[in-house]
């Protein structure tokens, strides 16, 4: 039996799928449910400094089982509120992360102070939201801003912090160096892509806020591109996500440079049982292979492994 | 997944609810709800009250802007339906007992009528503030369901809450099971009376919902979510948790209290 | 019966769906075949200076039917041979748009001088290839770049010039703003996403050049958003492409603003016929919804429509 | 789409080719190919010369750089394969003339096998530049078919192309169809024999191919993409064609004369 634990940003997982941002993640008794179903850390909604509601519905529109459009509109109940939540979490023993988001560096640092504070593992900085005005791409979509950001956050906590990069861009892996230079302990990749649905009949987008963020099994080649293209250029490890649906999903991932991935939309398709099956099925996997341990398939597909595998 | 229907019809139930019909060809059980999106507005869940054939329907109770709106919607508007989502009450015990508050009957009704066409006995507490507020009364008795009625103001039937004929119901006749729809502490109270003579209590539960695709979280109510592990809960499930009839969650994710 | 003929960048079209750049488009045989098979025009293979084998094989991956991941690398008989290829095209009666590619501004405009003299209707400029050393993406990511090529081009021809835009950015209106001041007639939206897949069990990705672009329905929603977005703010028609498998498709692109759309791994998926299928089926969802003539649909998802329809 | 598979079996053939064989599952008809990647090196088209059952085959003949690597390939090595792509031989004619050029007879000898089982009558002509480069031999004749060699230097059978060999058989025999697999020169001058007698004649063509969906265009011969709608062709349709036996694309598309 392959040894699934992995150790990413300095955290130790029990194994490397984790609950992505936005999914099962407003509640501490959701975030506890994914754990109990096998996830190896959850990491929350991403919250902010007050309660926000989103946006109206529609917020979603699915393709088959292949795509997910979502406009949620970073609903969260706020960080005052927030704490209670990682705590009946952590209550039942899971590993969190704490995912928060913000209009600048200073909110991004106060949250973070915040955060780090309930006792979460490691926080992940939302710096690629694709649809929220003023949040996500719009702070980080250039490597001086997120270095900024991620600069401003490191400097204030001692919790590792995860930059969580857009695929919104024209070179992730520049976003990804600057989270680096910036002092992140990891990157995530990738959030949503910007994307639409119209209806024709009703001549107007589907989701109440027009634009939002395309998830899901059509996103994992991209996904998977940025993590490839980051891997190769940045030394901290990088976390995948998009589109894992399957543990071949997940290997191509860990193949491709990542340590960790994250498991969003499939949650939907296939319910939470999900983790369950994923980590099995990994665990065949990697036995079937030839891959004593998780870590040792991480980047094995680039043709000469160009960076060390700490 | 979604499908844009045209309003096929259109009735005034009660003074505060109207029922909306639409085609819509998907199968569905009593017990689960549709996204009704009414374009131009918000997109919310509700209930068939009209489950069996092609052509389904919602009883729409005016709540606030959109159920408001979506109220005077006309013959031939255009919605975006989608699901039908969730779980469904099990038809098959024989002495069926119903407790209806207010609008509870649009969910509860379909069910009533399926349980009676397969020769289930059905009785029926309808609630309601005043006699004209008793939503499908008609509906109840022409299945051949026994109706008791209250309501807030004894215009008709028990005067005070659904709960009290409920009560005197479960304390003298004999029931295999209750369904209940309706305000969250008046389904407590319901539980409550039920579970003393040990008769199981189905609720059919109400939270914020957003994907009703079990994702997004809004509908969270203790370790479920509302739109795929529900709406129908096993009332022992509700108890276990600290919300039921004391906490739900707002559009942002906080708990609130009831 | 609605009006299927659309006037695009000052090129009539006897029907909105185009061949895109790349699927039947080497051999003017396979041009004159899109054309009998329906389309409303051809848009060549990228034609670049000298012959170019493209990379080896593998090139294409495909995820059932909804998505296709390339790396052909640009393979074309050079700007020399094409000639004789357009002029069987163009014998057959087609509308022939022609791709040119080039390395710098420079080479693109002698390119494009070439083209022009062949008696092409428009030409489109592959700015957006996401997979070619020294080409695509890497002389168009930036609107600086776009700006420099498109004005080189269009000082040299009076032929429209067709700006096609990488979707792999972070603005991609700001692209097509760049284009519209370099003199473009359109700007086409979008190419394909830099992309990846992974042969677990071989170790290595599975395309030889590594990366990709996706295409195919899964790309729909984000060609969409980008021609929203172009739509926004440019004057000049817009051509979407992405995804484009059916007639409520291309509505959805007409209705978020294209004038004409291309259509590309759809060929595959369904055959040559599918132009045939589009056009009777776009005509018919128009007459469902009371559209008299396409033009009447191209932007009216917008909230207002903040553009004149010319 | 593309599955992994292990080398199961390696055969050396002749001097110059060699059959690969390997579990694959999908059903195949003779004329079909796949395209095989050799992990490391280039992905290639390669007929099926064993279609039927979980085991396929593949025979190769060394040309260039990756089918020459691809013949040393050994048992347990990994192959990437997909397919079965393109149409394939009609196989109802009851008597079918064979002429094969070459590694042609990795096409044709699943084609007459199962024709051979269909009870039809098989004459084969197969040609080869020497004795010991005459591909199938055996197996043309342990299925029963008639078997008249030519190789160029007369090493066996008639002295000369197999064309010879072809015409004289046209024209004391008659058959219902001719099939015919190799150079492109010698397949015109069969389809030139065989239409005097107005025999039809069926080619299997060959055409650089990429992505083998009909797509990319590397493979277009006149009108038509060898991936999908060969590679098995009428004669008549490629008569039709400036191309046929005077012009290919190389990989850039760029058209050769032969
Ligand atoms: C499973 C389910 C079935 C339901 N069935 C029916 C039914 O058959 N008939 C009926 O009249 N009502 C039903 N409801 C309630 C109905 O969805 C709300 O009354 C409606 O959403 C109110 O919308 P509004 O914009 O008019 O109200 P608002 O002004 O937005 O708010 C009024 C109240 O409605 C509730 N609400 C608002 N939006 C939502 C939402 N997206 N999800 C859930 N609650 C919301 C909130 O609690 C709020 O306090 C059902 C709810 C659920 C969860
Ligand atoms: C439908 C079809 C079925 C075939 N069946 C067989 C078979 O059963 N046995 C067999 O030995 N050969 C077969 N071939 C030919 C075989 O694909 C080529 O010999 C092989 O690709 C040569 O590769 P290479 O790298 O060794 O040659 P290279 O050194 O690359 O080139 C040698 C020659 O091979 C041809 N070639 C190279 N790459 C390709 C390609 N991707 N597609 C087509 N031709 C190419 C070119 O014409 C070139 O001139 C078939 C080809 C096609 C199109
Ligand atoms: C409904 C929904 C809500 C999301 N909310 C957030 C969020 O709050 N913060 C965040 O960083 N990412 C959010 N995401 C993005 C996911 O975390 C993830 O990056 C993306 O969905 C791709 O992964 P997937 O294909 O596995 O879903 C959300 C995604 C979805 C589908
Ligand atoms: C096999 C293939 C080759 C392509 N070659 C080119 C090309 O040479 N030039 C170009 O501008 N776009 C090229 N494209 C991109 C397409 O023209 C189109 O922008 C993209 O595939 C999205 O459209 P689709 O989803 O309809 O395929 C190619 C796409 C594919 C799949
Ligand atoms: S409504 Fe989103 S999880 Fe239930
Ligand atoms: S190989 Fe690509 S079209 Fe035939």
């Amino acid at each position: 039996m392959a040894e699934l634990t992995v150790d990413c940003a300095g955290v130790n997982l029990r194994n490397p799928f984790l609950l992505a941002s936005g999914i099962w993640g407003e509640s501490g008794e959701s975030l506890a449910g994914a754990w109990n179903a096998g996830a190896g850390g959850v990491i929350t909604k991403s919250i902010g400094s007050v309660p926000r509601p989103g946006y109206p519905n529609p917020t979603i529109e699915t393709y088959e089982r292949w795509g997910l459009l979502n406009a949620m509109g970073l609903p969260n109940p706020g960080i005052d509120e927030y704490p209670r939540e990682i705590e009946v979490a952590r209550r039942a023993g899971a590993t969190v992360i704490g995912s928060i988001f913000g209009g600048s560096a200073k909110e991004f640092a106060a949250l973070a102070e915040r955060m780090a504070a309930t006792g979460v593992v490691a926080i992940e900085l939302n710096l690629s939201c694709p649809h929220a005005e003023g949040y996500g791409t719009e702070i980080g979509g250039t490597p001086e801003e997120v270095e900024r950001v991620v600069r401003a956050v490191t400097e204030v906590v001692s919790t590792p912090v995860i930059a969580k990069i857009t695929p919104n861009t024209r070179d992730p892996a520049a976003l990804a160096l600057a989270a680096e230079r910036g002092g992140a302990a990891a990157v995530s990749a990738i959030n949503t892509l910007r994307a639409i649905a119209i209806d024709v009949r009703l001549r107007r987008p589907v989701l109440a806020h027009g634009l939002g963020g395309l998830s899901g099994p059509a996103i994992k080649p991209v996904g998977l591109a940025c993590v490839w293209q980051i891997f190769e250029k940045v030394s901290i490890p990088v976390v995948g996500v998009g589109g894992v649906a399957t543990p071949e999903d997940a290997l191509e991932y860990i193949m491709a440079g990542a340590r960790a991935v994250e498991v969003g939309t499939q949650v939907t398709f296939d319910g939470i049982g999900v983790f369950g099956r994923l980590r099995e099925g990994l665990s065949r996997l990697l036995d079937e292979l030839g891959f004593a341990r998780v870590e040792d398939a991480v980047g094995v597909a680039h043709p000469t492994t160009s960076r060390g595998l700490g | 997944m979604r499908r844009v229907v045209a309003v096929s019809e259109r009735r005034v139930e009660t003074p505060s609810t109207v029922t909306l019909r639409f085609p819509y060809d998907a199968p569905a059980e009593p017990g689960q709800f549709v996204m009704v999106w009414f374009p131009g507005d918000d997109e919310i869940p509700m209930s068939l009250s009209y489950t069996d054939g092609p052509s389904k329907g919602v009883t729409i109770k005016a709540m606030g802007s959109t159920s408001q709106r979506a109220q005077s919607a006309q013959v031939g508007d255009r919605v975006g339906v989608r699901g039908p989502y969730g779980n469904h009450f099990d038809l098959s015990p024989a002495r069926i007992l119903v407790v209806s508050g207010g609008s509870g009957a649009a969910v509860l009704a379909p069910a009533a009528e399926r349980a009676r066409a397969r020769g289930s006995s059905v009785t029926v507490a309808l609630g309601a503030t005043r006699a004209p507020e008793l939503l499908f009364r008609r509906r109840f008795e022409s299945m051949g369901a026994r109706v008791e009625v209250a309501t807030d103001d004894g215009s008709e039937g028990r005067k005070g809450f659904v709960t009290l004929v409920a009560e005197q119901l479960l304390a003298t006749e004999r029931f295999d099971v209750v369904w209940t729809c309706g305000p969250e502490v008046m389904m407590r109270k319901v539980v409550a009376a039920a579970s003393a003579r040990t008769v199981p209590v189905f609720c059919s539960m109400e939270r914020h919902m957003k994907c009703a695709l079990g994702m997004c979280d809004a509908c969270a109510l203790g370790p479920y979510h509302v739109c795929i592990d529900g709406p129908v809960f096993p009332a022992d499930r509700l108890t276990a948790t600290s919300d039921f009839g004391a906490f739900h969650r707002d559009s942002s994710g906080r708990r609130v209290p009831f």
